[in-house]
């Protein structure tokens, strides 16, 4: 069953990205994602990226399913099931956020519920997602471009960030090999880590098989995964699975 | 105390993984095997790899899941690491596949055979895939000679899945008696629409029916099959405890397979329906598996 | 709002009661209509007297019913009283029968037309009486004789009601189109058993599936048929709220049959489901379910 | 689903009705009644006689299933399923409860709820059930032969007594025939009255019309109808259908 949600509101955050805001009973916590459905055209996962009474998709425009979501208008609906899957666990730690790209849509909800600092990072300057969604907040920018902030990319700025604070903790989005690089330098610091995977999702409930990662489900054991199970994934940052299932190198 | 054997295979308990639920991987078979289950078999590997249907693929219902996944699998030539992954499990490993004539079954049980899978798995039953699975499995002469060239083929056990998409069941298992396991049964051909959207909800249309809403259809075919058909059977379709395996057991199943209920109940399900089963032969004096297959003939 | 025809019977609505379901009795059926019913189908009406299978003949499932009446029927001679109770309602009422070939079918709907019932339903369908229902039902030829001897005999309208227990239901409905609408569909070949007792639960042992579960295989069954066979259809199977009907009138439905609701849903289902009809088509901006009939049909 | 429960104490009551104890968890009202299936002989409609938590089943021998259901002991199983249908509504109004037969069975559980005064109608002297089962009660016998108490029927007790009582209610359950009377009688005098009715059941859920009398169906509109609706069932002691569904008169 799909229940049906009118957008009420559309911001556009970057070039490429869109936040489009709706209502809808559910409670989903932070990292948690639904399944939307353009009937007729694509159904595709999605992290909630605001959370309360209005909740919000923030969506970057990369294939033909997003490009039809980013067509759309305010009043126009959506079809979504869910919310699905493990969030992020909040814990007491000195926490540091790392999002890169639309990684920062599934990492904002977490970050505007728990202390720590942020570091945005993008390919270029535009590109940077709620820049100023956070009050009162140290927020790093980093630009592959170095069009804002630090130039270069996000883990290398966090190690820098590590030189310099006590950080016992990342909670991370973004491309997998950003999250690749991060695990790394986690296990290596001996710090504690979050990462909020993205895998080619077909079913989003646990059967399919599609979002595996050596042997787990990216849509119900995780998409949030904590270090031991992330220590274990030889596959992340290296392989992947095609549509057909095939392991291909990422 | 839970031990089956299908003929000389032995399973250290009933609980099978059905084809097509987290098995395209051989990491993630070890998954569902370290949760509990007695064996696992595999998604419907075909010749070449394929990406399935798009997006949605699934529908969820209160009662059971619309799937129409489409045989997407990544194709027998790239399936030979799965498998070697599968069998570190320490259980029997079944190789499931889907071709569209004589040919390609006993070529796709072959490599499987290779590969070092315990037993083939012949889908003769998926009801969405054209021309693959149930268009071939309702008729009684290819499935007789579909059986028959594979078993000539492959020195492993040959199961055999049919469709409840037919009106004689029985027939068709007849058609099929040279296998050597009838695994009972694949989903239900159905669909959904969205009356908001006004589509259809799954891109194919159609597909099928699993889960609790389709056992009362699995369990008559398993009960009509084991009165005509001397062979083991293997009854598959909305097993969620242990209730549900006794009864497939006492309407003739020798083993069951299970699907849908990794949803419903998460992957854990086999190591729980395991431990209610045993307590369940404790509490009414049975001490085999065997004791209870086909127990609720009527002659 | 709500009315609609087939052919050229109108109704005031498209909530038709199911055949089997408080229909063997005029009084009932005028309770039936009371209760907000488009139209009636009566019991399914054989030559003699049936006093049906002995108890069990049902069994409540938590997503729909299992059952076995076998055709208990006070006969067809017996059976005129009970007609023009119920056209004392002012709707159309259907009259169901079921024979065992052509002759009985036409001798059975001639009774029928005399007595007065709007239109004969013929039940080839039924998936658990020997002889009868389904067993006739699978078997093209035999559907096209009867439907033709029968339009041949009487002057009313004739419906011919299908199984969904075959693998080409479209083939069964093109053999069947000579009459004058299709129902679809009629319940699934299925079966319980009791572990506890270790028995099957129906004394029949097998019986029809019907309600909520098999609504997925009923709107597929309407979805394929409406687009191949140029029939009015009369949706039927696990309908239980205005949602339901409209996904079946989407599908290529006309009209619905309403039968296991009534269990789950009380009699009142018929005027509730009406009114969820109108607030669903007013919000929806449709004013005739004409607008609505197949338009999720993807072509 | 059928639920299992085991025969805990068995109590021989008249020479042709046992009373069989059991647990179970459901909360039924007066007047309910369960199906029981007995695997592999019969099922059949039965009214709750005891309805605490130890309840009860007081079951007449009157055929294959019931004789069945009397070769049983304690320990064996009953498989179940109910509470079905409606029970009587209490009302406050000075009652007079008259039960005929294994009628009584039926109104037993209503009657030590509420006040009122009892009429106990059998055949036979033996056959009277649960003659003591009702403490600081005025409860008055009939039998037919005059075996014990007043020689008649139920009835012609019930119109002595309202001669000499101001009753305002009549609850019943018993014979067909009998309950006809009763109804007669309430018509007649303008008294409230409640019938518990049998008739053939096959399943018990209000679909398959087989208990329907005049349109109403025992199994769920009843089997206690008040007395507007038992004012509208002509067939009321008069006709009743067969297995076949015929209309034959009774
Ligand atoms: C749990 C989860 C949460 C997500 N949350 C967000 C979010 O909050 N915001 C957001 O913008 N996106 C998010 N995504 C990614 C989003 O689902 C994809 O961008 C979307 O499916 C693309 O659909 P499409 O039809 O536009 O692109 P397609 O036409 O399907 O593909 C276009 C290109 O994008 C690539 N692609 C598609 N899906 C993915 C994916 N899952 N991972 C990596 N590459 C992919 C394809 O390989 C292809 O190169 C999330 C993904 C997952 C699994
Ligand atoms: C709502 C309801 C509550 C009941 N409660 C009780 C109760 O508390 N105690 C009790 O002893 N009995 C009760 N009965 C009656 C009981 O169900 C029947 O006696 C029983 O079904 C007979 O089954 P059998 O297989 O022994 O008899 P069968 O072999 O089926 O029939 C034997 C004879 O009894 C007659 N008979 C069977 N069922 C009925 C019936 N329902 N009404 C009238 N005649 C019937 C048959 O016509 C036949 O002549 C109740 C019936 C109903 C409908
Ligand atoms: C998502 C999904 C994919 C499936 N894929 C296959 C498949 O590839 N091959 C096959 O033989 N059966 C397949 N099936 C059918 C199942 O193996 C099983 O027969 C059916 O789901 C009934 O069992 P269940 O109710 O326990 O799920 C699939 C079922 C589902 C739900
Ligand atoms: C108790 C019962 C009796 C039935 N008897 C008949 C019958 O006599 N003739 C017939 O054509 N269909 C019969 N049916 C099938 C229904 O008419 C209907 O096709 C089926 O129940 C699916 O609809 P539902 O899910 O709304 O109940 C019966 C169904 C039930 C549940
Ligand atoms: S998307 Fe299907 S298992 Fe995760
Ligand atoms: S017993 Fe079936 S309607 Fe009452």
């Amino acid at each position: 069953m799909y229940r049906v949600v009118e957008i009420e509101e559309i911001i556009k955050e970057t070039p490429t990205i869109k936040t489009f805001f709706f209502r809808d009973e559910t409670q989903p916590s932070p990292g948690q994602f639904y399944m939307i459905w353009l009937p007729g055209v694509d159904e595709f996962p999605m992290s909630i990226s605001y959370i309360g009474e209005r909740k919000a998709f923030s969506v970057k425009l990369v294939g033909e399913g997003t490009r039809k979501m980013h067509s759309l208008s305010e009043g126009d609906r959506l079809w979504i099931r869910g919310p699905y899957g493990r969030g992020f666990v909040e814990k007491n730690k000195k926490a540091l956020f790392v999002g890169g790209g639309s990684g920062m849509a599934t990492l904002a909800p977490l970050i505007e519920r728990m202390r720590g600092d942020v570091v945005i990072a993008a390919r270029t300057k535009e590109e940077l997602l709620f820049k100023r969604r956070f009050k009162n907040r140290r927020v790093y920018i980093a630009t592959d471009d170095g069009s804002e902030g630090f130039r270069g990319f996000a883990h290398e700025l966090v190690e820098r960030l590590l030189e310099e604070n006590e950080y016992e903790i990342i909670y991370t989005c973004g491309p997998e090999l950003m999250m690749r690089k991060l695990i790394d330098i986690a296990i290596e610091r001996g710090l504690d880590i979050q990462a909020s995977l993205e895998r080619l999702m077909k079913c989003g409930i646990g059967i399919c098989d599609s979002c595996s990662i050596n042997g787990y489900r990216v849509c119900v054991d995780g998409p949030v995964f904590e270090k031991d199970i992330l220590i274990e994934m030889s596959d992340l940052g290296r392989y992947t699975r095609d549509r057909a299932g095939r392991r291909v190198p990422l | 105390m839970l031990s089956v054997a299908i003929n000389d295979l032995r399973f250290r308990n009933p609980l099978l993984l059905a084809s097509g639920i987290l098995d395209e991987s051989g990491e993630s078979m070890l998954q569902v095997i370290k949760h509990g289950a007695g064996g696992v078999v595999t998604k419907s590997i075909g010749m070449e790899p394929r990406e399935g249907y798009e997006n949605p693929v699934i529908y969820e219902l209160s009662y059971g899941l619309l799937n129409a996944i489409g045989l997407a699998n990544p194709g027998i030539e790239n399936y030979g690491e799965e498998i070697k992954i599968a069998k570190r499990g320490g259980v029997p490993v079944i190789g499931s596949v889907f071709g569209k004539d004589a040919e390609e079954f006993a070529y796709l049980a072959r490599k499987m055979e290779e590969y070092g899978v315990d037993a083939v798995e012949l889908n003769l039953s998926c009801p969405h895939a054209r021309g693959y699975g149930m268009e071939i499995g309702v008729d009684a002469a290819l499935v007789e000679e579909i059986v028959k060239e594979v078993k000539r083929k492959v020195n492993i056990p040959v199961w055999a899945k049919l469709t409840p998409n037919t009106h004689n069941i029985v027939e068709i298992a007849k058609a099929a008696s040279d296998s050597d396991a009838l695994v009972l049964i694949n989903t239900v051909r159905a669909m959904a629409i969205d009356i908001e959207a006004k589509l259809p909800v799954l891109s194919n249309i159609f597909g099928g029916l699993s889960g609790p809403c389709i056992k009362p259809i699995g369990i008559r075919a398993v009960y009509e099959v084991y009165r005509e058909v001397e062979k083991p059977i293997v009854g598959v379709g909305g097993i969620i405890d242990a209730r549900d395996v006794i009864e497939y057991i006492m309407a003739g199943a020798s083993a069951v397979e299970i699907g849908t209920a990794i949803y419903l109940r998460g992957i854990h399900v086999f190591s729980e329906i395991a431990s209610e089963m045993e307590d369940w032969m404790k509490k009414h004096g049975y001490e085999k598996i065997e004791e209870l297959v086909g127990i609720a003939q009527v002659r």
